[in-house]
């Protein structure tokens, strides 16, 4: 089981306009992946691009790996460009993973963008996804903790309406999520951060209880920073940054933290967001 | 057909000898662990690490790298954990290998270096690069490695006090490299390495801002080749003492070039990130290319190119 | 919306004003008329012919280029028909452009530089390029280009001689790239260009040869792009004189790069040879980056990297 | 009729190992290109390979351009891969092309290689092709130069049989070819020139009555000049070198000849022999 292996383009379709869900068969048997790792992944045999790039893991069964991925350059124009059939190169599972408590009572679970994946993914893994899903052949991914019976909440931001995504799969499971849009065409006008905010003022007084987990841009996790100090939050967050590597050597990763600069690659993606130093 | 088992992939670097041509560049390989899922390390020439300062150094702010066109730009800043984390973390591991073991190290003054390098000696270390050519950091290496006088007394200092073999690593921002290698030798270093990387930078159009943090860059990747073999080629008919080349090796083709343009050994840098199994692919590369070309030793090609 | 027709591309270069911010590179190009099936040549700022000599140069033996990783390597050898043939062949089809037209020029000596400087502005040239940074032919330009006492002789007794703008060309084969632009903005040049070629070399491991029959040549092409947007970067905070940027620029966004590295105009090389539209590709995309941000004129863009 | 375009991979198949014949179709309509002509070829976008790449043309019809290649390196093993329905960028059709004689009594024909590709295509522009393969859809170029009545002689070499390319075509148009390989695994054993030889010998009476065209690597055509200076044959070869732009503006792709040199992709690919100095 190499973390370095070849895998086939099942699929490779639009969602919606510029996002891409990619469907991958590993050639070997991997590692497992659980909910917010990822996977580096190369575009082309080419040497421009020349690196791999990273995606979180948004769902895994047996046979296959898949991520959501959003066209912005150079690298995922060419991925959007590959056909089933084609062969890439994956180093992965990397980074480490969402940590749920044992005994898990209330997880709040905030998305923005694409952070979606990795927090659906994460959701997935707590709950079983309806019989619907099921029967549509996609296996809900090992239940982390058989004692959780919350279901958990979830905040999800984005720009605009058409960028909603993984609503059905969130349906399967049974969330229905609380959505803002920037542009307010769908759901709460604004910052899905204030919709938290409001929340999490009208719970403070059991806010202990619960464990929040998020993924999104940068500007939301660091508006979530100080909402969480504020409350002394329970919440871990999930970062990105520009990986060479992917593998804890290059260094180019890395973020503040109160201990120290880390690598995103090898200590995260996942942070207590109270260590995180916002630059 | 001819015979596999008549090659032998040894080669002597003046007094250090390595099982194979076939090294790791500094920075690209960390401190040896994480590669050690994808490739047995064993079966590498040497591994040299992430540069070491006497003091633990945090290192730049990020972005501190980006992508260009085949290369890639980094301003790690030296991150490291110092001379004394690197015994404590790192050196234990490395102690059971069976490889060479090569430290590069940088300072900001003559002292640092030699500490250092009496401290690794001692320690038991194979050989020493001196990073005298790191474009990152504003204070440290860069003055020494493109000063004449400054990269002088450096290496010759060093040299006075430490047995080990001693390598010192070019940087290739300078009019003329020759002029550096010639220095190096003449003040008794046993092996020069090069390219470091070039000094670049990248503007983010959209943001117009730098995409690194530190504004500039180290450039590395395929992108730098044609300038590290020109070099390498440059310095082979300049000085005697060998030399580790290296800039863009990624394949197999690409080590044989800079061993035919000079080169007694490689390293890989950039290419470890792309693919972790890329030094063990090009030495079995090299051994079929010797294979196929009835070649018994690399010290058959170093400098062969028909020019 | 923003308002596409408020938008002026007009540049001045010093002395030298150009319709818009995008020239061809020396040599690049040819003499204009091979691309005129596939551009309106007058739609450039300017044309910069492939250098001139004052006698004709045969170049070099074949292979004269060959690909590196996101780049190509060169040696030319300066072929070209020499300053007569040039009037003859050439110079007529270009008096009927409406357009600037730069010619750069190489010499052995002083003189030959002043005689084609001289004759050029008599001509009624628009600017001459002194190409002192070509690392192709061993005498000629070289010496000029990395050594400063030649290189600020050059420049000095060019500029007594004629009125025309003196654009000096920098060779990025030096430790510092400042002193040479300071050296040509103190001898009198009214712009300086940046970069020429780095010097490279690649090998056929097949043939055990060099790929190029001059053994070295110019690396140019996207993989020296980041070379060429530090060099322009560190020139524009060392001079007052405009400064020409170019080195791997294949899109708007690269030229708009240069731009915000401190170029006051940019020149389009390698990219002409992939697609013989890229100059005025490049040309449209820079008018709507600057439409879309609302830029009025380029000069508003030139060193605005926010660092 | 722009010189360059855009084209759609119509079919891209192997021949025989390595070799590959390759249809487009210009998006556009493009310039009738002439035997001799050649196209340069973006093989992708990325910027490695960073250049087009030259290529023959072997036939082309109204809406389509043919070219045979063989996989030597970075650029034709990416080319190899192209599928039906991408597209690519041409430039050409470029440079000069075969000079026929107005009257043109007795064509030989000489290919080594690869260089069948283009010698067919000249072949097939003085004879037309016979009607079963008319009938197979493919067309007849225009004919040059109607008052020919000769079947032009070709002498063709190859490494080994397995590399024998275009039989049925040569077929089609009567043309019935002396073959000599390396290995002698077909035809006679050894190189062509040798067997070309020995039929100018035999012929040396008349041998002036005849114009030759001849295309493949350097050293046959280097083999060819002392042959052709001795009984002062009408010899026009086609050159390769490696090229950047195709369109006379790099100086890249010279050869010396008895005026200085001249570019390969201007004044060339075709010269008369007796110019050409080797080197
Ligand atoms: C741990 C991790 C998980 C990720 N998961 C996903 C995912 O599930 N889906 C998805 O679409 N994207 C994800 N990303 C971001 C993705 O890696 C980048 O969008 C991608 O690398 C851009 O490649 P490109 O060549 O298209 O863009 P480039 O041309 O390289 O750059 C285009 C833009 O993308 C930005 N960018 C480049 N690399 C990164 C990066 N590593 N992180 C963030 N921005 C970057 C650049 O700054 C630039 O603005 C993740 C990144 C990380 C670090
Ligand atoms: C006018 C002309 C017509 C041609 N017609 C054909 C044709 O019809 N079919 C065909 O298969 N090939 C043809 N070639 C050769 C073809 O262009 C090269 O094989 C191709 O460019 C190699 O690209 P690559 O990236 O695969 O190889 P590279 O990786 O670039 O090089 C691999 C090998 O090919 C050689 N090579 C590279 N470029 C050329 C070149 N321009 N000419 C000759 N050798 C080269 C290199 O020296 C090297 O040994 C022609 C070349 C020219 C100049
Ligand atoms: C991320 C990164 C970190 C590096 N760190 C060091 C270092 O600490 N010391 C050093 O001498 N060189 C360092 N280098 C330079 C490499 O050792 C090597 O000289 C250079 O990258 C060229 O080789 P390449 O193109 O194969 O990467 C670093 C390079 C990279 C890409
Ligand atoms: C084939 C070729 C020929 C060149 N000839 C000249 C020349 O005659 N004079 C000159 O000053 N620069 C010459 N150059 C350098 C270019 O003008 C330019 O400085 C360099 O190629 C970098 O730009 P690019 O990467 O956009 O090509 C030449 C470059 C190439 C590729
Ligand atoms: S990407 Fe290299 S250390 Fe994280
Ligand atoms: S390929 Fe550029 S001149 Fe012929």
């Amino acid at each position: 089981m190499s973390r370095l292996f070849k895998a086939t383009v099942k699929d490779n379709s639009p969602l919606i306009t510029d996002h891409y869900l990619l469907t991958l068969q590993p050639l070997e048997k991997i590692k497992r992946p659980s909910p917010g790792n990822f996977f580096m992944l190369s575009v082309d045999d080419s040497l421009d691009p020349l690196l791999k790039r990273p995606f979180s893991i948004y769902r895994s069964t047996a046979g296959e790996i898949q991520i959501i991925y959003r066209v912005v350059g150079k690298g995922t124009t060419i991925l959007s460009n590959r056909k089933a059939g084609d062969t890439l190169e994956v180093i992965g599972p990397l980074g480490n993973k969402f940590p749920l408590k044992k005994k898990q009572d209330n997880i709040i679970l905030i998305a923005g963008g694409l952070g979606i994946a990795p927090i659906l993914s994460l959701a997935e893994s707590v709950i079983p996804p309806a019989p619907s899903l099921l029967k549509a052949g996609i296996k809900r991914p090992r239940l982390k903790d058989k004692t959780n019976k919350m279901m958990p909440h979830l905040f999800y931001g984005a720009r605009t309406k058409k960028e909603i995504i993984c609503m059905d799969e969130l349906k399967a499971i049974g969330i229905d999520p609380v959505i803002s849009t920037d542009d307010g065409t769908f759901g709460k006008k604004g910052n899905i951060v204030n919709v938290l905010k409001k929340f999490i003022t009208r719970n403070s007084s059991n806010i202990s209880n619960y464990s929040f987990y998020a993924c999104g841009p940068e500007p939301m996790l660091k508006a979530l920073s100080p909402l969480s100090a504020k409350h002394k939050l329970n919440m871990h967050v999930a970062l990105e940054q520009n990986m060479a590597c992917g593998l804890g050597t290059c260094l180019g990763c890395v973020v503040k933290t109160t201990k120290g600069y880390k690598r995103i690659c090898k200590e995260g993606p996942v942070f207590p967001i109270e260590e995180i130093i916002w630059e | 057909m001819p015979k596999q088992n008549k090659i032998n992939l040894k080669v002597n670097l003046g007094k250090l000898t390595l099982k194979n041509p076939v090294m790791t560049a500094s920075g690209t390989f960390g401190y040896g662990k994480e590669f050690s899922e994808f490739i047995d390390l064993n079966k590498l020439g040497a591994i040299v690490v992430k540069g070491i300062s006497l003091k633990p150094m945090m290192g730049n702010p990020v972005p501190r790298i980006c992508e260009t066109p085949s290369g890639m730009l980094n301003a790690i800043g030296l991150q490291n954990p110092g001379l004394k984390g690197f015994i404590r973390q790192q050196l234990p591991f490395l102690k059971t290998l069976k490889t060479k073991i090569i430290v590069n190290i940088l300072g900001n003054s003559v002292d640092e270096y030699i500490k250092l390098a009496e401290e690794l000696e001692s320690l038991g270390i194979d050989a020493v690069e001196l990073n005298v050519s790191c474009p990152n950091v504003k204070k440290g290496g860069i003055v020494f490695g493109t000063e004449p006088k400054a990269f002088e007394e450096l290496i010759s200092a060093v040299r006075q006090r430490v047995k080990l073999p001693l390598i010192t690593k070019l940087s290739p921002n300078v009019t003329d490299i020759k002029l550096f290698a010639k220095i190096a030798e003449d003040a008794g270093s046993d092996i020069i390495s090069l390219i470091n990387t070039l000094s670049g930078m990248s503007i983010d159009v959209k943001k117009r801002r730098p995409r690194l943090a530190n504004i500039t860059g180290g450039l590395s990747g395929p992108a730098i080749k044609p300038v590290a073999v020109r070099m390498v080629w440059e310095c082979f008919r300049a000085v005697k003492v060998p030399i580790i080349g290296m800039g863009g090796i990624v394949s197999s083709e690409d080590a044989i070039e800079f061993i035919l343009a000079g080169a007694g050994a490689v390293a890989v840098g950039t290419a470890n990130f792309i693919n972790p199994k890329s030094t063990i692919d090009i030495i079995n590369g090299i051994k079929s290319y010797m294979s196929s070309n009835d070649v018994k030793s690399p010290k058959d090609l170093t400098g062969k190119v028909k020019c």
